[in-house]
Order: C-alpha cells, then sequence, then structure tokens
C-alpha cells in the first residue's frame, strides 16, 4: 500500500551507529533438537546438542567470525540468532531488547534490521521471480517505500553488489552461481540492515568466484557499517573478513577473541589442530623455486585421530578431551570455562585446563591418527602428550 | 618396459560430449605423462576437465554421449578404444579410483567389507574368506579402529572421514600401480583432510604407486604433489613441479587463482585480487586464448594474438600463454608477487 | 417403485460403478441405429399380448400334466447368468422378476399362470384343484387341494401347510413380499400384523373365521371386503404351502423347502445356486411345469454386457445357458439383431412396467397447464435416452398392454408425434395465461435420467414452460418423490402390476384416498368421481367385466385430470444359447419362464 | 524387527478402529434408507418402522456401534440366534453372517490382487530394466512407446476386449473364474490368468516406465560409477549395483499403490464377474448394507494396513539405511 510510510526505526532504543556497542548479545543459548523413539510409544529420548550454552556478543559494525567443522553448532547459532529457530535456552538480546521469545509481531520491527545470507544461491532464489522481485520483496513484506521509489532502490542495489541495473527483470537462471550470491547480498542489503548473519556464503562457489564475493562482502561490511557474523568452515576465509572470531566445537565455542588473538596467539589445542590442518599453498610460494624438503617445516604439525564424535552423547567435562593429546583425568569430570588463560590478552577467551603456549610459529609434531602412526613408524604406544 | 617410456603417458586427449544444446568440449587437447611413485596435482575450478580427463583414463564415460580422441597408454597398454573387457581387467587392479563424495560413492546397500573385497576376488581369484581377511587388513591399514568388527558395517555407520578411509581401502586393495584421487577430501573437515592427506602420502611411500590428484584447491596440492598441471576451460595452461608453479606461477589464470585464495598469513587489509567474470561456457569456448575474456595482460600481449591465436603448452615447465617466459617472470615478480603478501 | 429388477436405485448403482463411462457412452450411440433394426423385428411384442390373452382357467386347466413341448427331451443342465444375486429364496418374502421366475422352479402356490406357447395366460389352480370358488358376493373364497401334492421330503401338502404359510407372512421379518391375501384378511397397511403379532410361531393361528381349514384339503378365505381377483392374489409365490417343521424363520430364505419340480442343491449367498431335481415332484399334479433339465446351475454377477457376450458367442456350456431376467445390453443391441441365427434365441416382449412422467396437482392446480405438459412431453425422446425400441414402446395411456382388457387409446396423439406438440402446448398455456409457467422437475442423479433431463427441460421449453432442473441423489429420490408435501413440480416415476388386472394399477396410482408419504399416487389426484368409480369397479365381481371399465376409468383420468402422462411401456430383450428349446417369455412376470425349458 | 512389527500393529488398530467408526457414522450421515431395501412395493412409513426394528436401526447410532464392536470380539445374539465372534452381523440384504460370506470372498480378491502384482510386478519392473539396459537405442524406444499406450488403457476396456477376443473370439480360454487354489490349482491360474493379465496391464505400464527411469537414474550414480571403478563386470554392475538401488523407490510406490491395486480389483471383479470383496463392497454401498459395509471396510483396510507393514519390513530389508523402530 503506498499510504503506508517506512517505518522510521526505533533508533531510541540504543544510539545508532556507535561501533563498538554491543548490537547482539547471546547468553547461554542453547539448542537441543529432540530425537524420538522408545517402545512401545514414541517419546524423546535424547537430543542433538546442536547449540549448548553459547555467550558471545556482536557489536556494531563490526564482523564476528564463527568457524568450526561440521556438526560444531555453527550454522545452528546462525539460524538462533535470526531466530530462524527457537532456542531451547537462553537469551538472546538485540540492542537491548530481549527477542528470545518474542512473537511474530515483536519481531517484525527487528527482522528488517536482521537479515541472513544463505550458503546455496540456487535454492534460496525463487527461480519464478525476476530479480527485481526478489531483492524488492523483503521490502513489500515490510511495508518500505524507500524515496524514489522501490524499482529505483532496487537498481541501486544491484549496482551495489556489482551486477547492471539492467538486471532487474531477469530471472534467476539467468545468473552464475556467484551472480546469484550477489542477488542474495542485494536482497539482504534492501532494508538497510544493521546486522547481517552469512551463513557459509562462499562455499559452493568456485575459487575465483568466491574472491569477488568476499570482497563484495567486505566492502559491504566496511562501508555501510552493518554487523556481520560470518560463519564458515574455511579458517582462511573467515580470518580474510572478521575482526573477531569464535572458533566452535561440539556446540560450544572453545576460543574467542580478536583475529590475531586466534590466528597468531591460539590458545585452544583445538584452535591448534585447525590451524595446522590448514592446507596452505603459501608455505610454498614465499620459498623460492628449486630445492626439496618438507613444506611444513616452519609450523606445527597436529594430526587428530578420527572425527568429531557425535552431538547427541558428546563427551563429558572437556569435550575435546577426546580428541586431545593433553588430556588429563581432570578434563573428563570438570568443563573448562570459557576464560581469559594467563598471558592471553583482554577479550581473548578459551575454555581449556592446560592451554597451549600463544604462538603457532612453532615445530610440535603431534601424531594421533593410528594409520598415520604407522605408517610412519611411531612405535610408542598412544603417548598422551607427544610434544617435542 | 624401457626407462624412456613413462609409466602413464596421455597424449592429445580430446572428450566431447554431445547433449541438447550441442557438443561440450570438455577436454580440449591435453597432454601429460606420470612416473611411478610420483604425484601429479591437477587444479582448476569447476568446469575445467580435470575430472573428465581421468574418468576418461578408466574409461568411464558413456560410450553412447561421448566422444574420446587420443591415446592414454598406461604401462604401454593403450586404453583409448580398449574393449570393456580390457578395461575391466584394468580398474580397481593396475589403476584404482577413489571419489569425492563418499557417502554416495559407496553403495549404501552393501557392507564395507563386501564392497572392498569384491574387486579383490574379482582381479586376484581369492576365495570369500581370503576376501575378507583382506579387506580387514586394508580397513586397519587406513586406520579404522576395530577392523574386523567395522568390516560389516554398512557405510551409513560409518563418519565420513571412514568412509573416506574404506573408500581408500578399497581402491588400495588390489596393490594398484595408479591411483586416481579425485577431490579426495573436499567433503571433508579440515582436521580430517590433513589425515586422509598425510595417508596418501604415507600409502605412496609404501607402496611406490603413482597418484594423480584431483583439486580445486592450491593448498591442498601443496602439501602433497610432485607436479602440477593446471587447467582451465578443457586444457592445460601451466605445468611444472609444485614449487616451481606455486614459487613462481606463470600463467595469468594461475596468478588469479593465488590471489582469490586468502592465507593464514596474508594481509587482512587488502582485499583479495580475484579474477574478474565467470568461466567460458564449454559449449561455445572463446578462440584463441580461451582465458583471454578475464586476462589482464592481454594487453601486454598487444595486439588480437589473445584473441585469435592459441597459446601452446610448452614441453616440460611453462604455460600456455602469449606472452614470454620473461615477461611472464617479469610481470609476476613486479606485480602479483607483492600483491600476494 | 418398479418392480422391473429388484430396485432401480441398485441398477443405476451399479451401472455408475462399475461400468466405465465409455459403455454408457457406446450405448448412446448405438441405441439410435439398434432401436430401428429391433422395431422391425419385435413383432411378437407390438400387438400379441391384447385383452384376451388373459382367461381364469377351468378345472381341466388346472389338472396336470402340463402339455409335452415338442421335441423336448431330458436331461442336461441349464446354466442361467444373472447380474444381482437373488435376495431371497423364501417365497415368503418374494415379489420381484428375477426372484419370481426362479421360484417357479422350487415353489407351488395356491393359483398359478399357465402361459402356453402362443403367449395366451390363463390363471389356474396349482396346489389347488382350479382357481377358487367365490361366495358371499365375493368375501369368501374357497380353495380345494389336488390329490399327490408332496413336498421334497414325500411327505403330502395339506391345508396345514398352506395356513402355515400364510400365517407366517404376519411375522416382523417378512416384509418384502405381497400382502394383498394378509391384508384382505386382516386389515389394511401394517394393521394386518396385529391379527398374529409373531406370526404362527408361538402357537397361535388366525381364527377360522377368518382363516378356515376344516380338513386337509380345504383352505377357506373370509375377506373383510369383496375381491374379485382373489385367483390373482392367490397366485402370488407367497400363498403357497410351508412344512412348519421345515419353518427356519430367517433362515428358510436360504433353504426353501421345495413342492416344485426342482429344489435347492447347493446355494452360495451372494454367489451361485444350484437347483437339481425333485424326485418327490409328481407332474400329474402339475399343469404348468416340467422336469425336462436335471439342474438349474444359476450364477450371479454377470452385468449384461457379459451375458449378452456369452450368449453371443455361445461357446461350451453358454450354449446351454439363459437367464431370467438379463437384457440385451443396450450397446450390443444392434450386434444381436444382425448375427445370424440368433432370431431363433431371442426375444422382445412388452413388459407390465410402465414409466410415468407425475405431475403434482397440489402444486400444477390448472388443468390445463398439466395437459401442456401433456402435449410438450417428448415420449420417444424418452425412450431414445432409455435404450430405443428393444428397451420399451411409447405409451400412449396410463395402462400397459399388457394389462387385460388393454385398448391402444391415445388422447394426445403419441403414438403419430412421439417427440410431443409444442405448439398444440403453447396454445394451451396462452389459453390459460401461464406462458412462461414455471417447471421445477425433479430427477434421479443417474446417467439415464440426467440424459432424460436434456431432452424433457429442451421440450418443455420449446412449449413455452420455464424448467428448472433439480437433481435428486439416486439414493434418495424415491422417498423425496414420495414425500407429499415435496416441492416438485414434475419427476419420473413407473409402475408394473402385480397381476394383469388394473385394480393392481389405477388404484394405487390414483385414489385419492391414498395420497400418503411414501404411497404411489405421486400425482396427489384426489378427486372424489374418480375414488367412488374405483370402489365401483372393485365390487364387480367378474374380472374380466371389470377390465374394459378400469380402461375407462384410466382414460378418463390422463384426459381430464392429467395428474401424469405415460411415458413408455417397458419391453424386455432376451438373449440365450443355441442348445436350449421351451424357453418362453412369461407375460406376467415379464422374465423368461423356465418352467418349460429343456436342452437339446 | 520385532519391535517395529509391534508397534506398527498396534498403530494399525489404532487406524482400523477410526475407519470404522469414520464409516459407521458417515453411513448414517448419508441420505440413506437401509430398510427400503426390505420394503417391497407397500412401503409406507409403518412398514419401515417394522424393519428398522428388524434391522436394530431403530437404537440411536452410537449404541448401534457399540454393539456391532462388541460383536466382532464377544459375539453378538440375534433374533437368529447367536453370532460367535469375530461376528461382524448379518447382512441387511441377505441375512447371511457376514463373516461367513468375507471368508468367501476374500480369497477370490486376494488372489486377483496378489497374482495381479505377481505379474506386473515380474513383467513391468523387466520390461524396465531391458528398457534401461538397451537405453537410447530401438528396444527402448518401442518399450517406451508401448509403455505409454498401456497407460493409457482402462481395465474395463482391455478385460471386454481380452474376453472378446481370447474367449469368444479365438477360444483359447474359458471364462475366467475362481476356483480355490487348494482344490485345484491348475483350475485356479487358467481361471485366473485373464484378469491378472487385464488387472496388470495399467500397472505394468506404470512400473515400466518407473523402472526405466529408476535404473537410468540409478546407473548414473556416484557408487555405480565406483563399482565400475572397481573393474566389475557390466553385469554385475547392473543387476547387484543400479537394480538394487531401484528397488526401494519401485517397492515404496508399491507400498502406494496397493490401495489402487485394491480399487483395480473391483473393476476387474465387475468385468469378469468374480465375486471378490470388491464387488461386495459395491453393492453393500448401493444395498446400504451397513454390516457388510463395515465388514469389507474393515477387512480391506485390514489387508492394506497389513500389506503396508510387509512392505515396510521389506524396504528394510533392501535398504540398510532405513532402520525400523
Amino acid at each position: 500500500m503506498s499510504d503506508k510510510v517506512s517505518l522510521p526505526a526505533p533508533r531510541e532504543a540504543a544510539p545508532d551507529g556507535a561501533r563498538g556497542e554491543p548490537l547482539l548479545v547471546a547468553e547461554g543459548l542453547t539448542k537441543h533438537f529432540p530425537i524420538t523413539g522408545g517402545f512401545p510409544v514414541k517419546r524423546r529420548i535424547g537430543a542433538v546438542q546442536a547449540v549448548d550454552g553459547l555467550d558471545l556478543t556482536v557489536r556494531a559494525g563490526e564482523s564476528f567470525g564463527l568457524v568450526g567443522e561440521s556438526g560444531c553448532g555453527k550454522s545452528t547459532t546462525g539460524r538462533l540468532l535470526t531466530r530462524l529457530l527457537e532456542p531451547t535456552a537462553g537469551r538472546i538480546v538485540y540492542r537491548g531488547r530481549d527477542i528470545t521469545h518474542a512473537g511474530r509481531r515483536e519481531l517484525a520491527p527487528f527482522r528488517a534490521e536482521i537479515q541472513m545470507i544463505f550458503q546455496d544461491p540456487y535454492a534460496s532464489l525463487n527461480p519464478r521471480h525476476t530479480v527485481g522481485k526478489i531483492v524488492s520483496g523483503p521490502m513489500e513484506i515490510n511495508g518500505i517505500d524507500p524515496p524514489g521509489g522501490r524499482e529505483a532502490r532496487v537498481r541501486e542495489l544491484l549496482e551495489t553488489v556489482g551486477l547492471s541495473p539492467e538486471h532487474y527483470n531477469r530471472f534467476p537462471h539467468e545468473f552464475s552461481g556467484g551472480q546469484r550470491q550477489r542477488i542474495g547480498v542485494a536482497r539482504a542489503l534492501a532494508l538497510e540492515p544493521k546486522l547481517i548473519v552469512a551463513d557459509e556464503p562462499v562455499s559452493a562457489l568456485d575459487v575465483s568466484i568466491q574472491a569477488q564475493v568476499v570482497n563484495l562482502l567486505r566492502d559491504v561490511q566496511r562501508e555501510l557499517g552493518i554487523a556481520f557474523v560470518f560463519i564458515a568452515h574455511d579458517l582462511a576465509v573467515v580470518r580474510h573478513f572478521s575482526q573477531r572470531v569464535a572458533v566452535m566445537y561440539l556446540g560450544k565455542i572453545v576460543e574467542v577473541g580478536d583475529r590475531d588473538d586466534i590466528y597468531r596467539r591460539p590458545r585452544h589445542p583445538y584452535t591448534h589442530a585447525l590451524l595446522s590442518a590448514v592446507p596452505e599453498a603459501a608455505d610454498l610460494m614465499d620459498t623460492p623455486a628449486g630445492g626439496d624438503g618438507s613444506a611444513r617445516a616452519s609450523r606445527e604439525r597436529i594430526r587428530l585421530a578420527g572425527d568429531v564424535p557425535s552431538p547427541i552423547r558428546p563427551p563429558s567435562g572437556c569435550r575435546f578431551r577426546t580428541r586431545c593429546w593433553k588430556a588429563r583425568e581432570e578434563c573428563a569430570t570438570e568443563e573448562p570455562p570459557l576464560l581469559r588463560a594467563e598471558g592471553s590478552g583482554p577479550g581473548h577467551l578459551s575454555a581449556c585446563h592446560f592451554p597451549e603456549p600463544p604462538t603457532v610459529e612453532r615445530t610440535t609434531e603431534v601424531i594421533l591418527d593410528p594409520a598415520l602412526r604407522a605408517a610412519e613408524g611411531h612405535t610408542e604406544s598412544q603417548p598422551p602428550n607427544h610434544a617435542q | 618396459m624401457t626407462a624412456t617410456t613413462p609409466f602413464l603417458s596421455v597424449r592429445d586427449l580430446y572428450v566431447r560430449f554431445a547433449t541438447e544444446d550441442g557438443t561440450v568440449k570438455a577436454v580440449d587437447g591435453l597432454s601429460f605423462e606420470l612416473e611411478r611413485g610420483r604425484t601429479l596435482g591437477i587444479v582448476g575450478e569447476s568446469g575445467s576437465g580435470k575430472s573428465v580427463t581421468n574418468l576418461a583414463v578408466l574409461g568411464l564415460h558413456d560410450p553412447r554421449t561421448t566422444e574420446i580422441e587420443g591415446e592414454i597408454l598406461l604401462d604401454g597398454q593403450e586404453l583409448t578404444g580398449a574393449p570393456e573387457s580390457a578395461l575391466e581387467k584394468v580398474r580397481g587392479h593396475k589403476a584404482a579410483m577413489i571419489f569425492q563424495d563418499s557417502l554416495t560413492a559407496l553403495s549404501p546397500y552393501y557392507t564395507v567389507g563386501r564392497q572392498i573385497a569384491e574387486p579383490f576376488r574379482k582381479h586376484t581369484g581369492a576365495t570369500r574368506r581370503e576376501a575378507r581377511l583382506r579387506a580387514v587388513e586394508m580397513l586397519k591399514r587406513v586406520g579404522i579402529p576395530n577392523p574386523a568388527l567395522r568390516v560389516d558395517d554398512y557405510p551409513h555407520q560409518f563418519s565420513g572421514g571412514m568412509r573416506q578411509r574404506a573408500m581408500i581401502a578399497m581402491a588400495l586393495v588390489c596393490d594398484p600401480q595408479l591411483l586416481i584421487a579425485d577431490e579426495p577430501t573436499t567433503a571433508l573437515d579440515v582436521t580430517v583432510q590433513a589425515q586422509i592427506l598425510d595417508l596418501l602420502k604415507d600409502l605412496q611411500q609404501q607402496t611406490g604407486s603413482a597418484i594423480i590428484l584431483i583439486t580445486h584447491d592450491l593448498g591442498v596440492v601443496a602439501h602433497t604433489v610432485d607436479e602440477l598441471l593446471v587447467m582451465y576451460a578443457g586444457r592445460a595452461v601451466e605445468r611444472g613441479t609444485v614449487r616451481e608453479v606455486l614459487g613462481a606461477p606463470r600463467h595469468p589464470y594461475t596468478w588469479g587463482l593465488l590471489g582469490s585464495m586468502p592465507r593464514l598469513t596474508s594481509d587482512v587489509e587488502e582485499p583479495l585480487s580475484p579474477i574478474p567474470g565467470a568461466p567460458p561456457s564449454l559449449l561455445a569456448p572463446p578462440p584463441g586464448c580461451p582465458f583471454h575474456p578475464r586476462c589482464a595482460s592481454v594487453a601486454a600481449v598487444g595486439g588480437d594474438r589473445c584473441r585469435t591465436e592459441r597459446p601452446e603448452l610448452p614441453a616440460g615447465r611453462g604455460a600456455a600463454c602469449h606472452l614470454t617466459p620473461e615477461r611472464q617472470r617479469a610481470i609476476f615478480a613486479g606485480q602479483i608477487k607483492p600483491r600476494l603478501r | 417403485m418398479t418392480p422391473r429388477t429388484r430396485s432401480p436405485r441398485r441398477r443405476a448403482r451399479l451401472a455408475a460403478t462399475a461400468l466405465a463411462a465409455g459403455a454408457l457412452v457406446l450405448s448412446a450411440c448405438s441405441s439410435g441405429g439398434g432401436g430401428s433394426g429391433g422395431d422391425k423385428d419385435s413383432g411378437p411384442g407390438d400387438d400379441k399380448t391384447t385383452a384376451s390373452n388373459y382367461s381364469i382357467g377351468t378345472k381341466a386347466d388346472s389338472t396336470g400334466p402340463a402339455p409335452e413341448v415338442p421335441g423336448a427331451k431330458k436331461g442336461g443342465a441349464v446354466g442361467v447368468l444373472q447380474r444381482d444375486a437373488f435376495n431371497h429364496l423364501d417365497p415368503g418374502q418374494i415379489y420381484y422378476a428375477d426372484v419370481l421366475a426362479n421360484q417357479m422352479l422350487y415353489n407351488r402356490s395356491l393359483t398359478s399362470y399357465k402361459v402356453d406357447d402362443k403367449g395366451k395366460v390363463k390363471v389356474v389352480g396349482d396346489l389347488a384343484t382350479d382357481a377358487g370358488t367365490a361366495s358371499d358376493g365375493g368375501k369368501t373364497w374357497k380353495f380345494t387341494l389336488k390329490d399327490g401334492l408332496k413336498f421334497e421330503d414325500g411327505s403330502a401338502v395339506t391345508a396345514k401347510d398352506v395356513r402355515w404359510g400364510i400365517e407366517r407372512l404376519y411375522a416382523p421379518f417378512e416384509t418384502d413380499g405381497p400382502l394383498y391375501i394378509p391384508q384382505w384378511l386382516s386389515g389394511d397397511g401394517n394393521d394386518f400384523r396385529k391379527a398374529l403379532p409373531e406370526g404362527p410361531y408361538n402357537g397361535k393361528h388366525l381364527p377360522s373365521s377368518v382363516l378356515d381349514t376344516p380338513d386337509d384339503k380345504t383352505i377357506i378365505f373370509h375377506f373383510r371386503q369383496p375381491h374379485a381377483d382373489t385367483p390373482f392374489a392367490t397366485a402370488m409365490p407367497n400363498i403357497g404351502a410351508v412344512k412348519q417343521a421345515k419353518d427356519t424363520k430367517q433362515k428358510y430364505d436360504n433353504a426353501p423347502f421345495s413342492s416344485g419340480p426342482y429344489k435347492v442343491g447347493e446355494y452360495k449367498v451372494g454367489k451361485s445356486l444350484t437347483l437339481v431335481r425333485n424326485e418327490h415332484w409328481d407332474p400329474k399334479t402339475d399343469p404348468i411345469r416340467h422336469q425336462y433339465a436335471d439342474r438349474f446351475e444359476i450364477s450371479f454377477g454377470h452385468q449384461f454386457a457379459d451375458s449378452t457376450r456369452r450368449f453371443l458367442a455361445d461357446q461350451g456350456g453358454d450354449k446351454n445357458a439363459l437367464s431370467f431376467s438379463n437384457a440385451v445390453a443396450p450397446e450390443m443391441t444392434e450386434k444381436v439383431l444382425k448375427q445370424a441365427g440368433t432370431k431363433a434365441r431371442r426375444f422382445v416382449e412388452i413388459q407390465p412396467y410402465v414409466d410415468y412422467i407425475s405431475f403434482n396437482t397440489d402444486r400444477l392446480k390448472d388443468a390445463k397447464v398439466r395437459k401442456a405438459l401433456a402435449y410438450a412431453m417428448p415420449n420417444g425422446q424418452i425412450l431414445q435416452q432409455n435404450g430405443g425400441a428393444t428397451a420399451g414402446v411409447v405409451a400412449t395411456n396410463y395402462l400397459s398392454p399388457a394389462m387385460d382388457g388393454y385398448r391402444p387409446t391415445d388422447p394426445f396423439q403419441k403414438k403419430a408425434n412421439p417427440a410431443g406438440q409444442p405448439e398444440k402446448a403453447k396454445a394451451l398455456l396462452k389459453e390459460a395465461g401461464k406462458l412462461g409457467q414455471e417447471i421445477v422437475y425433479a430427477y434421479a442423479n443417474t446417467d439415464v435420467q440426467q440424459k432424460v433431463s436434456v431432452v424433457v427441460t429442451q421440450a418443455l421449453e420449446r412449449a413455452g414452460f420455464t424448467v428448472q432442473k433439480k437433481e435428486v441423489d439416486a439414493n434418495t429420490y424415491r422417498t423425496a418423490i414420495a414425500e407429499v408435501k415435496n416441492k416438485f413440480d414434475i419427476y419420473r416415476s413407473s409402475w408394473g402390476a402385480d397381476w394383469p388386472v388394473s385394480s393392481t394399477v389405477v388404484p394405487p396410482l390414483f385414489d385419492g384416498r391414498q395420497v400418503a408419504d411414501g404411497a404411489q399416487n405421486y400425482g396427489h389426484l384426489k378427486n372424489s368421481g374418480v375414488d367412488s368409480e374405483i370402489d365401483r369397479i372393485n365390487a364387480i365381481p367378474d374380472v374380466k367385466k371389470a377390465a374394459p371399465e378400469w380402461q375407462k376409468l384410466a382414460d378418463k383420468i390422463l384426459e381430464e385430470d392429467v395428474p401424469g402422462v405415460p411415458v413408455f411401456y417397458n419391453r424386455q430383450f432376451s438373449l440365450w444359447g443355441s442348445n436350449l428349446g421351451g424357453v418362453r417369455y412369461h407375460p406376467v412376470y415379464g422374465t423368461v419362464d423356465p418352467t418349460s425349458v429343456y436342452v437339446k | 524387527m520385532l519391535r517395529f512389527l509391534v508397534r506398527r500393529s498396534l498403530g494399525a488398530i489404532v487406524i482400523i478402529l477410526l475407519i470404522s467408526a469414520i464409516t459407521f457414522f458417515l453411513f448414517f450421515a448419508l441420505p440413506s434408507e437401509p430398510a427400503l431395501m426390505s420394503c417391497g412395493k407397500n412401503c409406507t412409513p409403518d412398514a419401515l418402522a417394522v424393519i428398522n426394528k428388524n434391522l436394530g436401526l431403530d437404537q440411536p447410532v452410537p449404541v448401534q456401534y457399540w454393539h456391532y464392536m462388541q460383536g466382532i470380539f464377544m459375539g453378538r445374539d440375534f433374533t437368529v440366534g447367536h453370532c460367535p465372534a469375530p461376528c461382524f452381523g448379518y447382512s441387511f440384504s441377505n441375512q447371511q453372517p457376514v463373516w461367513g460370506t468375507i471368508v468367501d470372498r476374500f480369497p477370490t480378491t486376494l488372489s486377483i490382487t496378489l497374482g495381479g502384482a505377481a505379474v506386473f510386478l515380474v513383467v513391468g519392473v523387466g520390461i524396465g530394466m531391458i528398457a534401461a539396459a538397451f537405453r537410447g537405442t530401438w528396444i527402448d524406444k518401442f518399450f517406451s512407446s508401448l509403455s505409454l499406450v498401456g497407460g493409457a488403457l482402462q481395465i474395463y476396456f482391455v478385460g471386454v476386449i481380452a474376453l472378446a477376443v481370447l474367449v469368444s473370439g479365438l477360444h483359447w480360454m474359458d471364462n475366467p473364474a475362481y476356483h480355490p487354489i487348494t482344490e485345484d490349482p491348475v483350475k485356479w491360474f487358467t481361471g485366473m490368468l485373464i484378469p491378472w493379465l487385464v488387472l496388470s496391464i495399467i500397472f505394468i505400464a506404470n512400473y515400466s516406465r518407473m523402472t526405466r527411469s529408476q535404473m537410468v537414474e540409478q546407473l548414473g550414480e556416484d557408487h555405480v560409477r565406483t563399482a565400475r571403478a572397481k573393474g566389475l563386470g557390466r553385469r554385475t554392475v547392473f543387476f547387484r549395483y543400479a537394480w538394487r538401488g531401484a528397488l526401494a523407490p519401485i517397492v515404496t510406490i508399491f507400498g502406494i499403490d496397493l490401495g489402487s491395486l485394491f480399487g483395480g480389483a473391483i473393476i476387474t471383479e465387475f468385468t469378469f464377474s468374480l465375486h471378490g470383496l470388491g464387488r461386495l463392497a459395491v453393492s453393500s454401498v448401493s444395498e446400504t448394507d451397513l454390516p457388510t459395509l463395515m465388514a469389507v471396510m474393515l477387512v480391506g483396510c485390514t489387508a492394506i494396513v497389513v500389506a503396508n507393514i510387509v512392505v515396510d519390513a521389506a524396504y528394510a530389508v533392501i535398504d540398510p539405511r532405513v532402520r525400523l523402530a
């Protein structure tokens, strides 16, 4: 309806644009997906503890990275933050307002301010709608009429994301994967959100296209001052995009801190293992051609055993202990709190009873995988500590 | 075999698919060689022809819709045009393959043990009992705990990493001399990927087989392969040892790939330098150099050469580019390398 | 409603569910062509059955054995293909065509119809020595049983058994059969049951002042009113002998105790029935029935298309097969008429059933309007929708040609104008000042009636009516139109006489005192003149003399009161296997008469 | 497996009870009057009342339902006598104990459906596999167009033609009839052959098309490619890997088709003058014969539910990923 005026944002709640002010706060955020079964009547017999007691703060205008392996609960966290899922426990406070259990109507003003970008650009666009319709959709739903009209705004947005305004009347199938993800970004930007949750936005794209989209998101984030929760499994991409990073493992944050805290001075053994597992072409790029030797020379090499345990019955105490080379008895009984470890900078928290030294610049070799151990001739039997 | 004949030699390979929209030139004149005990990495984005090439090596394309030309010599045996019966003897025996998605690449209907034992029985004539023992042994070798029990599990009862190990066990069960690994770790988590890559490398050291590793991830090849082939739009655009290609890349496409990759150590304040545009359609690839519509060096070559003339990939180290090797080196050192910091 | 088969509702439902729509389309396509062929061929049906065909037989006529059929042989099994499973074997429950034909083989009644090879019908004594003797002005009727009558176990049939057979009709479970005799004896409607609420089962019996059996051979009825057509009423199958010791009440329906030439061999309810020879039946006592075949093997579930196909193919056992009541499937009519060699094994005969369109005189009060409707009604086209010439003949008056005393009167000139006379109708409407009169037309939602509704609507609108169609669910159609206070102006109805005397037609259809929910005076005609005329004719002691009077009254009602218009007289088109002889038409039942059938 | 069976059976009982209640109450919601069927021509409201009393229809519907259900489990007394459990009452239309009728008719329908299903599964799946094996060739195109024609056919139409040609025209076979398999297996087989073929024709078309597309899809699956890459022979790959994968969806569809198979049986029974449950169902509706209708519904539903449980169990055998619980 044309007589609907675009709603003024409820600015009185929190001073807008103050970078660094907490925008979104999650406390004890928990999501358990029930598993039914049993006999003879089906009932709840357990739960996938997808997210379990998560505390995090996203500040206005910052880019917050959420990294972890599959099943760590990062995507669930994203859906909880945007309230696409109802949390089992915990609180979500957006700009000072508790929206944990807000209903449709109460959420309406925030819906426009929190947007989401999805992994699969194919699945998230309606193939029967034109690009114009897709991008203007959120404006229509929220009854927002920007000055100059919706179409003009859409064309402007298309330009912003690197598409041509002439693409307004095209259909999604006429675009390549990267372009489709650009359409998704344009749609998320349509309502001038304050927070965008991007769930694996580039992982379905080819390397060269992935870089284009990462650059686009970076520009959007920086120039428009939008806060981002950037969810990805690719550590290098997260590092490139995020000012602060949280590492998740089995539904919990094991370490959180500024980018350099995590990538240069990690304290949690899992963060170390993750970083050491990333195959880096750069290891060779910096060394001149020729010569032999291993590329791993200057980095620690940590090879864990097996896969991540099931989130249905996570290990007691510290959840990482089953794959950790430093694990001791108390790790099984006592859950390590997320704390600032001795020697860490401010805001750098890790959840470990026995934190690692704060550097990756070492030549530690930890081999837990039995097949590797056998093949590489490690003869000792399962030493708990393998640091050399 | 004489020492001069390479173990695997692919010459002027063309693979074309007949589709409703026309003929797709998936592989367009590709040549490479591989020796025993060596690992060749083939890197490229989707549609570059890297997987198609390797399916052609084992003759796994549907002959009704695929046209294959060229020469594939495996240990002196010509595989293009070979009868199905001959190919069946090669597959899984002399040359085996590991696929990307172990969930779909293993049959959900049979136990892991049976799927491992099957090619062993077929190729060695072993009894059911022997084959089963072999399967248990293979599972143990790839690091599956309790192999004697897990041998009777179905693939869905395995975790993703374990399934990929089982697939490796299946591929290696007949001690193949050539192992083709097609994106073997793409579906895996990074910690598991590291285990699998190391495992492949360790197993190769034990068996001395040749490996072709197909991937889109330059990081993966950096740690695993000896030689590297970069493919774009069905053609090889650069070749060399992995140190040569990653340390001093010559082809503008390779520069683009490296510039597109964020690194754990790069300067986060600098944006990535992606390749503009998107890969070309293989139904109607651009004339001349297929990369020219996205290439920043067209001006450096000058004239219409890039648009009209197809650059050849020299034998040995080199790139399929109209820039002279000197210009290639100069541009990399002067303009590209600083940006990669 | 119509006793044509068990129930038209059922017929319609089966057609709708079982047959694909294609079959119905086929039938519509072929009925045009088949119709004319049927006309040429239908020789016997048109004029043979006239008034003179019926008479009351003498004592000599009632004496057995039945005249031999020339060429008849003993032995063999006759197959009978029926569509619907028999709903009853208990003679007390039998009313409708298929089971009427069937009961002839194992059940004998006090009187019965003797049909000769020319189609002439005499009412003769069956169990009784003659057709009964009246006294007391027709209120008392006396019957004497023949000698040598036996049940299937060899025991003699006595007057006590006949009394039992009649008295059990008073029991509450006997609801399906005709109730003339009990009602004449003990009261109208359901009141008669009060005379013997449990039937004879608790040892009570009707007093001799009502039903008298002074000895083993004599049965005397003392009716409340005179009834000249008693010999016809006693020919209903339920006025016969039931042996008390074998009466299993409801279960008797599956195991009737035979007094006829055949008895129940094996009965798989709903599937098949085998009748085998009754060795204790004495042909000398029976003026009607033969015992040529060894067995009758009756099977159910044969759609008309199936039975017709098998008779046409004439293969194997089907050569010895017939059907009591299955007609030739409409879509195969032409094929049957054209195929060589079928002429000797088929007939098309008039049945005692008439289709009407009733006019609700409570709503259409102006007789001119009703006359206009009668003129406008397209009888010929309606008949076409029902299957054409082999399914019926255009009706010209209320009484069927199968009735005694029938005359081909035609007050609305239907014979000459089978499509109706819209101009005449329009003129009448104009005269009445009712041009554009709205007519609420109710019809059942069966395929045939839907097609009929189209031609009726067109014809009426041509004649200046405005038609409002009201489609009624076939299951509730009868209840809906039988409601006195219904909101319809015209609707289809049909009626079949229980015997060929019009006392079973005119009173139920036109007696103003019988207007009630559920009754058959669908036109709601209330004319005291008509009512007193009905009483007068009913009192005439000689049914032969009464017959022309009924016709006159029916014609007068049609011409003056017009509570409806007759549309067509139904016909039965039968075909049977080539190896059977003695297959005749039973003009009273409207089916094949199985009593003289033999295997060649 | 046992758990699965017990749980599914419990669920089935609930479903069947629900269906019985719905049928029962729906019957009375319909504008139908069962008494009319036994009312002859003398049908007055008086006479109807008598009949309604005879049939027990004068009581409130819930009471009738209660008596009915009681009868099934504990037997019931009627004026005719005691009716032992399982007592489904006496038919309104022919006063027969309904259970006896059901027991009599059930084997016919079972024979028609099982035999028909066997024919269309074997032939349909076979044709589909052949077409898939030779996909793109004239063999494939021949079978594809054949199944297109077959899919357009109707049982009634094919049935009439089959009878006209095979029985009346060429005299190759006798009129279809049901003979108990226990008495004469050969007669049973020959008597049922035409109904089977006719019933299966429309399904054959469906199943061959579905099998072909499933096989083609499976042949393109990664795990089939893996099997080939292991050096397994074409035949092994085709039958052991592709077919096994195609089987699961076929079994699923078969489970869904059970209902229409029963529907097909109704038309088949009418076309071939056979006496099965389908015919009984239709006649009980048209005759407003509540006890028979109820019994047919209950038996039919039970059969379908049981068959579905069997299909689900078979599915679990075929696909180890499906865990029964």
